[in-house]
């Protein structure tokens, strides 16, 4: 069915934007999203950035990047942001992309049991069976 | 009867009023038509009965137009077409004098050929005087008796009341006569899908002829010349074609009545192919009451009809696409 | 004489479409009407009289005349053809078809109307006897036997059978071609036939207005009549709608507009009613300015015009549509008792 | 039948590029009555009018349909050529190729069908069209601007200086406006007040100015030329004519815990008060729903007070109804309300301020009489942050979609103040874009950054953290750096969107002028006629047609001025001639047209007809040209078509329609 | 072949834009290269109340497909009122036709201000759409027109 890698520049990008409902054309480049990032340290490409990496097309880069990882989801620049373009979406759909790359490597119900600990949310089982289900 | 004819005998003779527009008894059981009587003499033809159905409000208009005053027997629903009248400076009040007359509900005799009675030589019963349910038809196939319920036209089934809205005084007594839900049939329709919907209404108007009784009839349709006769909009065509003019006649004939339409029904009894004409009417009127308010034309003669007047909240046009 | 059983009626109308169009009463939305025979159509014998009369066989209510189309500044027209397949109208009654015979006095003469004498030539009438006539009738008045009719083919309707009897060549041509339905009738059918017939004339006798008087309505009556005072109160209900005309089989007044098609124009005919505020209207304005007119003229045209230009023939054919269907409850009845009444009190 | 004369311009390329003009020519000559057709490079021209003039003078054109741009642009162009050349000027008809057709069209032969069809739609127009005599309505000869602003001053004293009496309507007890809330302006740091002061003195001294201030418009009527206003003097429970400006009053009013307005409710005020020092009139007024007297019936401290017996608490509103030729919005705006934007912790902390805030406590006559302090504690603030773009570019529901225009320059300037006055005081602007198109305006910014000091970062704040120990901590991003700042302040200042006045909606509506989505009044074409309103006779002065600084604001105003001038300076206007008119033939006399008139300009009246004969007295509908603007409202709601509007009667659209449909 | 069948398949459809909204922003669309399709053409009317639904009907006679009515939005009517009469009047309008069986998808009111060029051409595109979704309109054409 897909015939892209996210190596696949043209293609990552769009099903980014698609997944996201994002323009980031819309972006007015203010840096309120990395203002106001928990993460922000962390990240080697950071959530601003995240924004022109989406619209130069440079999805390697974004699937390569510490960053994906170290998104919260918290969606603090999703609610900030002034322009309607939300970076935390671009990161977790960028984030889809990988995960659905990667084939075979799903959670699978089974072994959730396993992993849970009594510290993790619920909520962020739940968000995350939202997410990363086939 | 006889109450009103003595009346109105006074009122000729003391000359408050020139003449009585009334109904002059037929030749058949169930044929009175509109006349007028100038003398005393003459009322002994008048009769007054359940076949007396039309709406006489809407001849005081070439009435008002005559010498002094003229007595008009008025039934409760025909003073709504009257208040309308007043309303749009059409009638004079002051050349009318009202006698409300008692109503127990008026007579179809389609209704009766419906049932398969034919040959009718004698009707009992449809006296405002007669204290009976039936009505005893004698014809020449032998004799009927139906209930005077089942005999009535379809706008008394959905009476709007029988209290007169405007007159002088009252002779003979009302009765109520609603016995079905007035929106009822407008909403079966509305309920069906909108093929169903125009499948319904394309059938109904094919059987239309032009003939115009319903626009004539109407006493809202008062205008001294109908768009569909004058050149003013290029729509004069008298064709009855199936797939347009009708429909186009129709719509606008109940959009040009909108607001002002008191629901008196005329056009449906009137009508010689039985369209019911009304549900055009109806829908507005629902309509009307749904979105600006319950508003009864005809209920006074001041108020402005909804059509000439708004809110800054009236609902969106878009709402008749989103209710679905 | 032949007849057929009501069940094998549907068979009978099958084999007349197959060649030709079948026209006859339809149900449709409760009123029945003539209409075009299909396999589905409720077809309804019962009602004795159509809301209008067959007479749109003949002589429709709208029909288009000829096409002009424009092509940039050329103009092309195109007549409407002539009718040429063959049709059947059924279940006419004594009146209408008395009425089509009216209708032939006002097209067929010269000049010879093209549309209605091919639509003429290529109609096949069966008419039907009326079983059970009604107060509104008057047809025996006019002369006309509602017990027997006169038409290509005739039909009774007794109980579950229907008995055919062809009256002219066409007639006898139709029953050829349906002729494999048809039973031969014998003896006890002519009886039964004989039997309606008499019990039809009986009814019509008990009628309220078969006994009508016509005197002095003839062609020579146009001043008496014309100038009557009568006429100031008579017209007085009238609701100038054209419901009278409409249903008339007689009335043959029409109206020719264009309808403009965005390229190019239709013109048509359609039926008009004298009743009209705008019936005859010209550039200069209109030749009857008020109802009281335009009532008398439809009165006076059915019970002395036509009758002084047509042999002493009324253009009225006592149907009784016009009782039935007027919404004020006015009628011709109504006018010729109201001058008998008058004549009275004068006399 | 019309001869009718078909002119398509090419507009250069702009709808030859896209529509085949010749096509057009050649399908033209194919509608009846056309007898004349051609195309030329630009019909607006001198060259392409004397075309249409010739056609129409060899020809015997009796109607013209000129394909080109909309009519907005060219109708009055190419309707007085046609008078030139003695056509009655409402026999041309437009037909729309440019806007409508052209220009959003790519494929040619689509859109040259349609530029066809468009065509023959003005054809069947025009073949219906009749000679049309604009009638003539007078004008009264007195402005009204609605608004005391800077804005509004200046146009009333443009105005009145050229000779006609004008009328100004502020709604506060005085006028003055937001400029008068200012401290210092920008680039040039004079004061405010100094400069607008004496322009609110001049305006109040002016013979033919009259100024009702603590007033409103209450109701607009009539048109272009003869506007009817009722203006409601709302009661000042002062006698304006008795008051000498004392201020024993306020003083002595026990009432005194009432958040100042003009102070931006920094400090409080009494219940009687005169806004601030300067104010015009110099006449108090009592705030009725504060006033003890007013909500107990007890006190009356201000009249035992008054020497001159000039209070008054019997007094009414009043409404005063006058007649204008001209009116000028000049209503201003504020500046939005930040309950929304939590993140930056305008509500939670008192040491979080709007710029106009700050320009009240860095006035002398302001809540700290000029000296800068923390609001909280009273403390000079050692570290000031200025957010810019708080509310401005947002494409969210929370703020504004355009820029403010004024922020950047004003944040500059209190930047520089507050180091020139406090260099020992750190300055951070956090901003997006620095925008500094002006006159020396980019020079300012950099005399801030360069000779202040200023500290500029590039990137928004993220978020301003309230710490127990009474400071800020404020998140931000500095772009340029790539890093994240979290810096501590004793003071954000946030730059907030301004918007136009609340009531400029309700007037709009009164004044039948159109507004945009942001509540900005609508231009009557952006580039060309910027201070007009599309509705004739309103003209738009400051802020409220778009984000404005003082010296663009006081231009718009003088432009406005010289607009409505231009318009008192007539002594009669041509009236539109597409007005309704009645058939006395068809009419009904049922009064329904005259139910939705909105001018009032229907009546009824008794006529002698002859309908084909019949002669009778019948009550009619008559059109009072003079009132009728024609909008048809009329005409539908006739059901006999009797009532039809000229120029667009019911059988042109029908047309029309059917051009279209064909 | 279906989507052949549907590019075969060219709206005919009215708007009726006010002088002092609409048309300016159909206007403004255009200056702003604003695509929409050109099955969309304009008639200039001086207010939404001047809309008669003879009007409307009368293109749906003619064979339109749509029909769209542009006015100023409530509120901001260049005559104060006129907008207003049109709701009232388009609402009744639309549900009769609906009543009737028409496509209620076929007709439609929409404000549009002289400023909101953008808003137009949305609009107008999704207009179109819609009625192509309608496909033609068949029940409310006069076949006399067809040939």
């Amino acid at each position: 069915m897909s015939a892209y890698t996210y190596g696949n520049t043209a293609n990552a990008a769009e099903r980014i934007k698609e997944i996201s409902g994002v323009n980031p054309l819309k972006c007015m480049k203010c840096g309120k999203c990395s203002a106001t990032c928990p993460a922000f340290n962390e990240m080697d490409i950071k959530p601003h950035q995240f924004v022109s990496y989406v619209q130069n097309g440079d999805i390697e880069a974004l699937a390569q990047s510490k960053s994906l990882w170290k998104c919260l989801s918290c969606f603090a620049c999703v609610e900030r942001c002034p322009r309607d373009v939300k970076p935390g979406k671009l990161i977790d759909a960028a984030r889809q992309i990988v995960i659905r790359e990667k084939g075979q490597n799903y959670l699978k119900a089974d072994e959730i049991p396993e992993l849970l600990d009594d510290e993790t949310p619920q909520q962020l089982l739940v968000s995350a069976f939202r997410r990363y289900r086939r | 009867m006889q109450e009103l004819i003595s009346r109105a005998k006074e009122l000729l003779a003391d000359n408050t009023v020139a003449r009585v527009l009334g109904w002059r008894a037929g030749d058949l059981p169930y044929n009175p038509e509109a006349a007028y009587f100038e003398t005393p003499e003459s009322l002994d033809e008048f009769v007054y009965d359940g076949f007396c159905g039309a709406n006489l409000s809407k001849m005081m208009i070439e009435a008002s137009k005559l010498e002094g005053k003229t007595l008009v027997c008025l039934k409760p629903c025909d003073t709504y077409s009257f208040n309308q009248l007043i309303k749009e400076h059409r009638v004079d009040r002051e050349k009318a004098y009202i006698i409300g007359v008692g109503c127990k509900g008026k007579l179809d005799v389609e209704k009766l050929r419906k049932m398969g009675i034919k040959g009718i030589q004698k009707i009992t019963g449809a006296k405002l005087t007669d204290d009976c349910e039936n009505l005893e038809i004698e014809t020449i196939y032998g004799s009927k008796t139906v209930s005077y319920k089942d005999a009535m036209l379809e706008r008394c089934h959905v009476c709007k009341g029988k209290e007169h809205m405007i007159y002088d005084e009252i002779i003979g007594e009302s009765k109520d006569t609603k016995d079905a839900d007035r929106f009822a049939e407008v909403e079966r329709i509305e309920a069906m899908s909108p093929k169903e919907r125009f499948e319904f209404f394309q059938k109904e108007l094919s059987k239309c002829i032009r003939c115009n009784a319903c626009r004539n009839a109407c006493p809202a349709c008062s205008c001294r010349r109908c768009v569909f006769d004058s050149t003013k909009f290029d729509s004069a065509q008298k064709a009855n074609v199936d797939d347009f003019e009708e429909k186009m006649f129709h719509i606008i004939r109940a959009f040009h009545v909108a607001g002002r339409c008191t629901d008196c029904g005329e056009c449906s009894r009137v009508c010689p192919q039985g369209i019911p004409l009304h549900l055009f009417n109806r829908k507005f009127i629902k309509d009307i009451d749904q979105f600006y308010g319950e508003y009864q034309a005809g209920a006074d003669a001041e108020s402005k009809g909804p059509l000439t007047s708004f809110t800054f909240e009236d609902v969106e046009p878009g709402i008749v696409a989103e209710r679905g | 004489m032949y007849k057929i059983k009501k069940e094998n009626l549907k068979a009978l109308f099958q084999m007349i479409s197959e060649k030709q169009d079948l026209i006859l009463p339809v149900k449709k939305a409760e009123q029945t009407n003539f209409a075009l025979w299909t396999e589905d159509a409720d077809v309804d014998l019962t009602t004795l009289k159509t809301v209008k009369s067959g007479k749109d066989a003949f002589f429709p209510q709208s029909e288009t005349l000829y096409t002009c189309v424009r092509d940039g500044k050329k103009l092309s027209v195109e007549p409407e053809a002539l009718r040429e397949h063959p049709f059947v109208v059924f279940g006419m009654k004594a009146c209408d078809v008395k009425g089509v015979e009216v209708l032939d006095k006002v097209f067929l003469s010269d000049p010879v109307d093209t549309f209605y004498a091919a639509r003429r030539e290529h109609g096949t009438i069966v008419a039907m006897a009326c079983h059970e006539p009604e107060e509104s009738c008057f047809c025996k008045v006019f002369g006309t036997d509602a017990a027997d009719p006169v038409a290509d083919v005739a039909v009774w309707m007794i109980g579950e059978e229907l008995f055919w009897k062809a009256v002219t060549e066409k007639g006898n041509a139709l029953t050829e071609s349906v002729k494999e339905l048809l039973q031969d009738a014998d003896a006890a059918d002519e009886e039964a036939v004989s039997k309606e017939k008499e019990a039809i004339r009986t009814i019509i006798e008990k009628l309220p207005y078969t006994h009508l008087s016509l005197e002095g309505w003839d062609g020579n009556a146009t001043e008496e009549k014309f100038n009557s005072p009568v006429w100031n109160e008579l017209y007085k209900p009238c609701l100038a709608c054209g419901t009278c005309t409409f249903v008339c089989p007689t009335c043959q007044c029409y109206d020719i507009k264009d309808y403009d098609t965005g390229h190019g124009v239709k013109r048509y005919r359609c039926w008009d009613s004298c009743m009209y505020s705008d019936f005859t209207l010209m550039a200069g304005g209109n030749n009857r300015t008020t109802q009281l007119q335009r009532f008398r003229q439809r009165f006076m045209h059915k019970l002395v015009y036509f009758p002084a230009n047509n042999d002493g023939m009324y253009s009225c054919v006592g149907c009784g549509r016009c009782v039935e269907k007027c919404p004020e409850a006015l009628n011709i009845v109504k006018v010729i008792k109201a001058f008998e009444k008058q004549g009275g009190e004068k006399a | 039948m019309q001869r009718i004369g078909v002119f398509v311009c090419h507009c250069g390329t702009n709808i030859a590029a896209t529509v085949d003009v010749k096509k057009v020519v050649e399908m033209a000559k194919m509608e009846p009555g056309v007898v004349h057709a051609e195309d030329y490079q630009y019909m607006c021209s001198e060259a392409g009018q004397s075309k249409i003039i010739n056609a129409i003078k060899e020809k015997h054109l009796t109607g013209v349909v000129v394909c080109s741009c909309s009519p907005r642009m060219h109708e009055a162009t190419f309707r007085k050529a046609a008078e030139k050349a003695g056509l009655n000027p409402y026999m041309v008809e437009i037909a729309n190729i440019r806007e409508h057709c052209s220009w959003i069209h790519k494929d040619m032969e689509e859109a040259t069908k349609k530029a066809v069809i468009l065509a023959r739609a003005a054809i069947a127009k025009v073949n219906l069209d009749a000679p049309l005599q604009p009638g003539e309505s007078q004008v009264t000869k007195r402005a009204l601007v609605i608004g005391g602003g800077i804005a509004g001053i200046q146009s009333a004293l443009d105005i009145a200086d050229a000779g006609y009496e004008v009328d100004i309507v502020e709604k506060l007890p005085s006028i003055g406006g937001r400029m008068s809330q200012l401290d210092k302006t920008f680039p040039t740091l004079d004061c405010s007040a100094c400069i607008l002061t004496p322009k609110m003195v001049e305006a109040a001294a002016h013979e033919k100015i009259n100024i009702y201030t603590y007033s409103e418009v209450e109701k607009v009527s009539g048109f272009v030329g003869d506007f009817t206003v009722d203006i409601r003097k709302k009661a000042r429970s002062v006698d304006m004519s008795k008051c000498t400006g004392c201020g024993v009053c306020s003083q002595k009013c026990p009432s005194k815990k009432i958040p100042n307005e003009f102070n931006r409710g920094l400090n409080n005020r009494s219940a009687i008060y005169i806004p601030f020092a300067q104010a015009i009139p110099n006449v108090p007024v009592i705030d009725r729903e504060n006033c003890i007297k007013f909500k107990t019936g007890k006190c009356g401290a201000c009249a035992k007070n008054c020497a001159a017996g000039a209070i008054d608490y019997e007094q009414q509103d009043e409404i005063v109804t006058k007649k204008y030729g001209a009116i000028v919005v000049a209503t201003g705006f504020d500046v939005i309300k930040l309950d929304q934007y939590d993140e930056y912790a305008y509500s939670q902390s008192k040491d979080v301020i709007t710029s106009l805030e700050l320009e009240r406590l860095m006035n002398a006559a302001g809540p700290t009489k000029g000296h800068l302090e923390r609001l909280s504690d009273g403390k000079a603030p050692k570290n000031i942050v200025f957010v810019q773009c708080v509310g401005s570019r947002c494409s969210d529901n929370r703020g504004k979609s355009y820029c403010s225009k004024i922020c950047c320059m004003y944040t500059a300037k209190h930047a520089m103040l507050i180091r020139d006055k406090y260099p020992d005081t750190n300055v951070t602007v956090f901003y997006i874009d620095v925008r500094t198109p002006g006159k020396n305006f980019d020079e300012f910014y950099r005399r801030a950054v360069e000779e202040y000091g200023v500290n500029y970062i590039k990137g928004q704040v993220g978020k301003v953290i309230p710490q127990p120990d009474g400071t800020l901590m404020v998140q931000a991003s500095d772009l340029l750096d790539n890093k994240q700042i979290l810096m501590e302040a004793d003071m954000v200042v946030l730059a907030a969107a301004i918007e136009p006045n609340k009531d400029v909606r309700k007037i709009a509506t009164m004044l039948t002028a159109s507004i945009d989505t942001n509540n900005f009044l609508t231009e009557a074409h952006a580039k060309l006629r910027p201070v007009e309103s599309p509705t004739a006779g309103i003209f738009l002065s400051g802020v409220c047609q778009g984000p404005k600084d003082i010296p663009e604001t006081v231009a718009q105003a003088g432009a406005a001025a010289v607009k409505a001038i231009g318009l008192l300076a007539k002594d009669k206007l041509t009236t539109n001639p597409c007005t309704a008119k009645a058939d006395p033939l068809a009419c009904n006399g049922c009064s329904q047209c005259m139910n939705v008139c909105p001018y009032g300009a229907i009546s009824y009246e008794d006529v002698q007809v002859n309908d084909h004969g019949v002669r009778e007295t019948r009550r009619v509908a008559v059109v009072n040209n003079a009132l009728c603007q024609g909008c048809g409202a009329c005409t539908v709601t006739c059901p006999s078509g009797a009532m039809d509007l000229q120029g667009f009667s019911n059988r042109q659209i029908i047309a029309e329609v059917d051009a279209i449909c064909r | 072949m279906s989507i052949e069948a549907k590019e075969e398949f060219r709206p005919k459809i009215v708007a009726f834009c006010c002088n002092w909204c609409s048309y300016a922003g159909a206007d403004l669309a255009g200056s702003s290269r604003l695509v929409y399709p050109a099955d969309v053409k304009i008639i200039r009317v001086p207010c939404s109340c001047r809309v008669n639904p003879m009007f409307i009907l009368r293109a749906f006679e003619k064979g339109a497909d749509g029909v769209i009515l542009c006015g100023c939005h409530p509120g901001d009517c260049h005559y104060t009122t006129g907008n207003y009469y049109a709701r009232r009047r388009m609402t009744l309008l639309f549900s009769m036709l609906d009543f009737i069986g028409v496509e209620n998808g076929r007709t439609r009111v929409e404000w549009v201000s002289a400023a909101e060029g953008v808003k137009f051409s949305q609009t107008m595109n999704e207009f179109v759409e819609k009625i192509h979704s309608l496909g033609k309109n068949v029940r409310l054409e006069d076949i006399r027109c067809r040939n």
